[in-house]
């Protein structure tokens, strides 16, 4: 493992952790549709192969229902799988294993049968990708029950969090915001590993909460700047982990603001959005000046690459939901 | 890739015995030796039992429905005893049969049906996954253990089973794909009884057989009488041997039928005469095998007496053991979602206990 | 079609929807797993290949993916097909075509090719099923744009919105609580048929009110019954119609109390009772005097037989989250 | 359920060309009329000119992303001719000179990888599917088509499109299954282009070959060389005609390569050798065509100028079509979800429309 700070992608990243962990652990596999020689449309398990051999990082048929299933296998029988659905949507044929036995098997068997296996689905919009490559398909995940979801917003966070789901004894379905692949930043993978289930302050702010998770983080952040220039201290959280939440982080964070509004990327309707902003109205009530807003993506299919843009929250859909607040009762 | 026709099956079905118990002329494999016959029997006899037992226990409304393998008991008999101690077994909601042949407490195993846990057994005490419901997605977790061991450098063998019905799912279809690419020591055994609920095979598929649906994969493949017990042990000892030496998944398709209606909640009327059902009758596959080990005189009165005393004292200890109290723990219900309750879960946790001391619990 | 007055029980009012659409309109076909001969093994579908035909009403093999799939390439070829998934469980299996081209294919084309099928899904428990048999998937379902998605409480309701839904031109997942199926009620077929998109008040009431939909809102209004006892007045509405919502019916309804409860089934995380609990708070919000509380399933899988009434909203919770409504604020 | 051996394909694909462009002796089917030659060999060139113009769009930063089928254009040729006008076709990303070629407007069809829209082209128009990017999910939609058109009476074919990879998805078991029980009139064509993105065919089966999944369903399957024009629409020319008279679905593997990345955005030189590329240039099924007809001389200057011509034009037209400008409409973006607005959508449709009226649009 690399000590002290490195700039790195989030995809060198999660490159990274996975190498450390393959490394640390041999019992440790990766697959999937072309995670082989060619490293990934993404390049996420580049050299892995080179590295450690066919049998611990390998191409699988073109199957996506056959590889989460054979993975639910190798993870009954000892090993911890961590497998790549190539796209959002196309995790979709593998849904039924997912929700029915990746999500189930432990409970089933009275907690003796676990499955420490590791789902990356590289999910989310802002790279001009043609339909079924840009769906949020977070909610549908974290809706069932025994599925543990987190999606990282820092190449920080994507290697830390890639490490402990592929420790965790439950499976975990990790979202990757593919639009943030390729941003570097410095990275210290030296520094201690904040545990799944924290959320994090990403900055402080005083007047409202902007709540958010994986790609709309760098959002809210450049809307908090943006209301900064304008005079108002917007505070951003970063979830990072849907399933479980961090209840006591967001809500406290929310508490003391008195305002929030939830920014995600994935259709608005029945989402984890929703989620977030029923649970924190459930908490924090007489806190609340006036209902928790959400800035979501509309509920539409996701649009072609030439209109985008007026599908992902932007810091101008943010500002005006945080204008919406209800100031005038302040 | 491997050659063709040698993936087909055999243009009949593989018989050992006739429908009167009498050894076939010609038969394209050998007979399983005289002990592994009478033990296969008495797993038959014990099988037969168990199976009525628990139907018996539905009509008693002790349990909330059963899905009888009742003449299919020389698959389920053939499917457990192919394998070693250290295999694995891959079985359905109907293979409960089976599942008691591989060593299994039926009373674990019906846990589900009597609505106390989903799994009743610890799937590695006797290295059987949790029988399937939703069909045939058990067939890729079969590849996976499979796959594993083989990595690890085992012999393991695993023996995943689902019916006719099943083999229209797509995770059939990717399930024997992995283990032919990865060369997985599968043995995929497909009970074909005719049904899937009330689906004939017709409006299942249109192929000469299922076998032949294994050069589709490069897997060979065969197909057997599946109420001739010596048959379904020889293929399926044959086809293990194969797996375990690194020939790769095998299919093996055995031909029985659906001797009940698919549960007692299924109304078999509605869709198939009587008329089909009665000719099957004459070819049960414990009769069959009793004819031959009398005619070969390898059955004495002492041993069939002592069969049947095991296969009672089995029904009675399912009787006691599904009459006995067994509710579960409301607080099971959080204890075994994550390896540690999340927050949410904790709290949904007290939510409900507090409700229950409330109640007085 | 039956006229007047009759005593129907949900299965059968389904069943008499399915009859006169098939004999209103030779387009519509019905098929999936056992519902030929069988009739299906909740006997929806009893009687149909005897009166329409082996053509008009027919098994497949057993694939849910095929049969969704099928219905996709029937609906594109001027067929309005109706197909049975078997349980709410089983229609996993046919959620990428569902997702990816039940949902999205009116908006691939630009309204070229619509898709007028309905997907009815037995849905939900209360009837002692083992696993598999008894998820509320309704989520998965709502939050997917492009679906529109109904779910019955009573056998009048299911008649007409079946009949709605196989006359619209956009697929419909038809939601139906396995528990309501044998329950019989007065339904007057010749009634005026409510369109897709009502919700309505069951019960009124003063107090708060409890918004629920399919199989709740019986226990809602025996909570209410009770709550009635107790000198509380709770006002019932079942919306019916998950998408589209009618906002407009529940959010009236929960102004005119000032508390509500959403009440609902399914596991509560990112579920269609978060969407309500979020939308109401975001448009009623002054005039809450308490948080919108939600009893739902608890966020894990369905349990067995003998332990599945904790897991179902009870009377008895109903009335500890009405208590919970902040009484001592008024 | 159909007799075995014959549902099994030839033992070498089907080949009217040999790789210098002569007619093989002994073939198993006659050669296409010289004027079906023709008509075949201008597709080719057409679709060779289209393939290549797009790629180059793509290198213009015009094109986000383009999947060629360079290199198998016979079958995209054929798939296309092999239908008549009411028949349909069911493409993939990879198809679009077989879309072309059945008359739909190339810049319609490159819609989608310009980033107007998801399908550019009326799938009614021609009766041509949108091209299908989730793999092997269209081949269902064929079957109900099909079956469709069957129910009521029509002769209706539709030709289904996939590739190797596709195969190996649940999607295509199912649907090869339904379209056998049903005797649906699809002809379902598989491009072997030896790859899936990366993965080479070895580790996509292990079958013999692809086309010998046919008789898993009893489907009848053929396989043929897919760089010879006339062998693929001889090939495809019989299974239409059997499908359209009744005699159910067909199967058809093409043998074929795909001759650059998989999309200009992939670099396949990370898992082949162009060592492997070379020989397949030789292949190439225009240069085959060209040199028979040349040999035969059915090909006239005039006519292959004539032809050139006309695919320049196609190809310039491609040019100024995509060049031109289209943006769409953001509020397009709610007018087809539903055929009439929810009261959900038409909120956020004014929250957009308000956003860009502030905006000053
Ligand atoms: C994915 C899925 N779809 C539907 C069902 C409902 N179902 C349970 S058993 C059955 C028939 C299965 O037939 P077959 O595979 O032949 O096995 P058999 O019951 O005859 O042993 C069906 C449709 C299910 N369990 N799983
Ligand atoms: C369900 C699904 N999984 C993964 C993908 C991503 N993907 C796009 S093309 C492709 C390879 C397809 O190979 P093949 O079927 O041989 O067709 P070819 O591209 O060679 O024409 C993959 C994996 C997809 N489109 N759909
Ligand atoms: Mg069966
Ligand atoms: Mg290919």
């Amino acid at each position: 493992m690399a000590t002290g700070p490195t700039k790195l992608s989030m995809a060198q990243a999660l490159n990274q952790a996975l190498r450390d962990a393959m490394a640390e652990d041999e019992t440790v596999y990766v697959f999937g549709e072309d995670v082989g020689p060619l490293g990934g449309v993404f390049r996420i398990t580049d050299g892995l192969t080179a590295e450690f051999g066919e049998d611990r990082c390998f191409d699988t048929p073109l199957a996506e229902s056959g590889i989460v299933g054979m993975a639910v296998g190798m993870a009954m029988n000892g090993m911890r799988p961590v497998v790549e659905m190539q796209f959002d949507a196309f995790a979709y044929p593998a849904f039924e294993q997912i929700a029915s036995h990746v999500a189930k098997t432990r409970n089933r068997t009275r907690g003796r049968v676990g499955l420490p296996m590791v789902i990356r689905v590289p999910y989310a919009g802002g790279i001009g990708g043609v339909e079924h490559h840009c769906d949020s398909s977070e909610a549908y995940y974290a809706h069932t029950p025994g599925l543990t979801v987190v999606t990282p917003a820092t190449p920080a966070d994507a290697y830390f969090l890639l490490r402990g789901a592929i420790r965790s004894e439950d499976p975990v379905v990790f979202m990757e915001p593919k639009k943030l692949y390729w941003g570097k930043e410095e990275v210290d993978l030296s520094a201690p590993e904040p545990p799944i289930g924290r959320a994090v302050v990403r900055r402080p702010g005083t007047d409202a909460t902007l709540i958010s998770y994986g790609p709309s983080v760098a959002t809210a952040l450049e809307a908090a700047e943006a209301a900064a220039q304008e005079g108002r201290s917007l505070q951003v959280v970063d979830a990072r982990s849907l399933v479980p939440f961090d209840d006591d982080t967001v809500c406290e964070a929310v508490r003391s603001t008195g305002r929030a509004v939830v920014v995600a990327e994935a259709s608005g309707y029945a989402s984890v959005a929703s989620e977030i902003a029923a649970r924190v109205t459930e908490r924090c009530f007489h806190s609340l000046a006036a209902p928790v807003r959400r800035v979501t993506g509309f509920d539409i299919p996701y649009p072609p690459p030439k209109l985008e843009r007026f599908q992902l929250p932007s810091v101008d859909r943010i500002l005006d939901a945080v204008d919406d607040l209800q100031w005038e009762d302040q | 890739m491997a050659d063709d026709r040698d993936l087909l099956p055999s243009e009949r079905p593989v018989r050992l015995l006739d429908e009167t118990g009498s050894p076939v002329a010609g038969a394209s494999l050998p007979f399983p030796d005289p002990e592994r016959l009478l033990a296969a029997y008495a797993s038959l006899v014990v099988g037969r039992r168990v199976n009525d037992q628990a139907s018996a226990l539905v009509r008693q409304g002790r349990l909330a429905v059963y899905p009888s393998s009742h003449g299919q008991e020389a698959c389920q008999t053939g499917a457990a005893m192919a394998l070693a101690e250290g295999d694995w077994l891959f079985p359905t909601y109907r293979d409960t049969a089976a599942v008691v042949a591989r060593g299994v407490d039926p009373v674990e195993v019906l846990t589900l049906l009597k609505g106390d846990w989903h799994a009743g057994y610890d799937p590695y005490a006797h290295r059987v996954a949790p029988q399937a419901t939703p069909l045939a997605t058990q067939l890729p977790h079969a590849v996976g253990v499979a796959h594993a061991a083989r990595l690890r450098g085992e012999d393991t063998v695993v023996m995943a089973l689902c019916g006719d019905g099943a083999t229209s799912e797509g995770d059939f279809h990717e399930a024997l794909n992995f283990a032919a690419v990865f060369r997985a020591p599968v043995v995929f055994f497909v009970q074909n009884n005719e049904y899937a609920i009330s689906v004939p095979l017709a409006r299942q598929t249109a192929a000469p057989s299922l076998a032949h649906k294994g050069i589709g994969y490069g897997i060979a493949a065969e197909r057997v009488d599946g109420n001739d017990t010596p048959a379904v042990l020889a293929v399926l000892d044959r086809a293990v041997a194969r797996a375990r030496a690194g020939e790769g998944p095998q299919l093996v398709e055995a031909h029985t039928y659906r001797m009940q209606a698919h549960t007692n909640a299924d109304d078999a009327t509605r869709y198939r005469d009587q008329d089909e059902v009665e000719p099957w009758k004459a070819r049960d596959p414990l009769l069959r095998m009793e004819a031959y080990l009398k005619r070969r005189r390898l059955l004495t009165k002492a041993r069939r007496a002592e069969i049947t005393d095991r296969a009672e004292a089995v029904a009675a200890a399912m009787r006691e053991g599904i009459a006995r109290d067994t509710d579960p723990e409301p607080a099971e219900l959080f204890a075994h979602v994550f390896a540690a309750p999340t927050p949410q879960l904790a709290e949904q946790a007290e939510l409900l206990a507090d409700e229950l001391s409330r109640e007085g619990h």
